[in-house]
């Protein structure tokens, strides 16, 4: 398991393949990266990132054990960049490894669903003339419920 | 003592990242009130309780959670990362 | 949207790297990788896939655009080997690229269903002194069922 | 005439990956039964009809379907790609 936060871009691609490198025997391996969007009006200049260093690690360390244990996973991966991005820059990215391909997905799905909403990162968009802090979205927020114990999977 | 910290658009608002600060506030919630109450900046800063998102010593709490032993406290709104 | 049958090995890192350069202000890649796993007993030699020319690259590309559709992705790649493959070689991959993860990645999970009982590929596992062909899990049969449009989603 | 194709055990038991055969039957059941009288081995490969697959002109159909105008039909256990 392993979790990073660093403000270099990182190459998606490596990152996966050091991912799978690592990986015994495990049949299925899914990713997930994030990539700055371009605003709908046009003119995103560069996002901003903020994190709050210290609680951002322990964080993301816990939701990896959480997925690892709920998923049975054999391995999970996440990291996130934080500080000024370019538009079509890898914001982050999540991997995680497992037997069969469905506990891959849902625990890649589980670890996007509570870093989005429960890891300590703020998004900025600087345009030339505005600079707006993203606003949570409520479909982020209502994506935890499917994780509750007491909600009946499909 | 406890470390303040403040994060985003709270962050902003407030003027500082960062501040040691002294209180005989109980909980989370009475905390806020107090912050309210210091300048226009903080009243700004926490006028939308609901917005607010809280960290004690880096985990994150509901708003009546209590402050005793606590070392670092953080305001920030709901996360965006991902 | 792309589709790719081939025997030769694959690099899936750069396969990924090259499908997310290809996007234009998608927000979110999802990658699947299915690798080659030794047997419970241990002592797997290699794998040989078998397929379908002609028929395997109609009933990839089906499955792709019909990701694409359902799932408004802008884009969609599958690649599957044939031939020989040793353990822990990479077998097949998919990538899904979206505005939104949950459409990457249903969009991806549906790639995989479709694509484990839809498409002409068969497995044969080679021990040093057996021969056997995979047997199709009731599972994944059942997989497709999620995404048949009387079955309201979770 | 048409092209007959086998793949996997199907292949395996019937001996053969293709051949040209000449057929009257209506229906790729029918054209299943016909085949199971030939030989032991195809006999053994068309044993258990539920887990034989077909392809015909490389599109999945149903036992039923009609082999009117049909040009290759293709045999095979279920798919374990993936």
């Amino acid at each position: 398991m392993q979790v990073r936060v660093q403000s270099e871009i990182f190459d998606m691609g490596a990152e996966l393949n050091r991912f799978a490198e690592r990986q015994v025997n495990a049949g299925a391996v899914v990713s997930f990266s994030g990539i700055v969007r371009d605003l709908a009006t046009g003119g995103l200049k560069f996002m901003v990132i903020e994190h709050y260093p210290g609680m951002t690690e322990k964080a993301l360390q816990a939701i990896a054990e959480d997925a690892v244990q709920r998923f049975q996973l054999y391995d999970a991966f996440i990291l996130h960049r934080y500080g000024p991005l370019a538009p079509s820059d890898p914001i982050m990215m999540v991997a995680t490894a497992a037997r069969h391909r469905g506990d891959a997905f849902a625990g890649a799905e589980f670890l996007m669903d509570f870093l989005k909403s429960r890891a300590p990162f703020w998004k900025k968009e600087i345009t030339s003339d505005d600079a707006t802090w993203v606003e949570a979205r409520e479909a982020d927020e209502d994506a935890l419920t499917r994780w509750k114990p007491d909600h009946s999977p499909d | 003592m406890i470390e303040l910290r403040y994060f985003a658009w709270i962050r902003e608002r407030v003027g500082t990242g960062h501040e040691s600060y002294e209180t005989q506030a109980a909980t989370v919630a009475d905390l806020i009130e107090e912050l309210r109450g210091r300048d226009e900046g903080y009243a700004f800063a926490f006028s939308d309780p609901a917005s607010v998102r809280v960290a004690v010593d880096q985990e994150l709490v509901e708003p009546d959670a209590p402050l005793k032993g606590a070392r670092e406290v953080a305001f920030f709104p709901p996360m965006t990362g991902g």
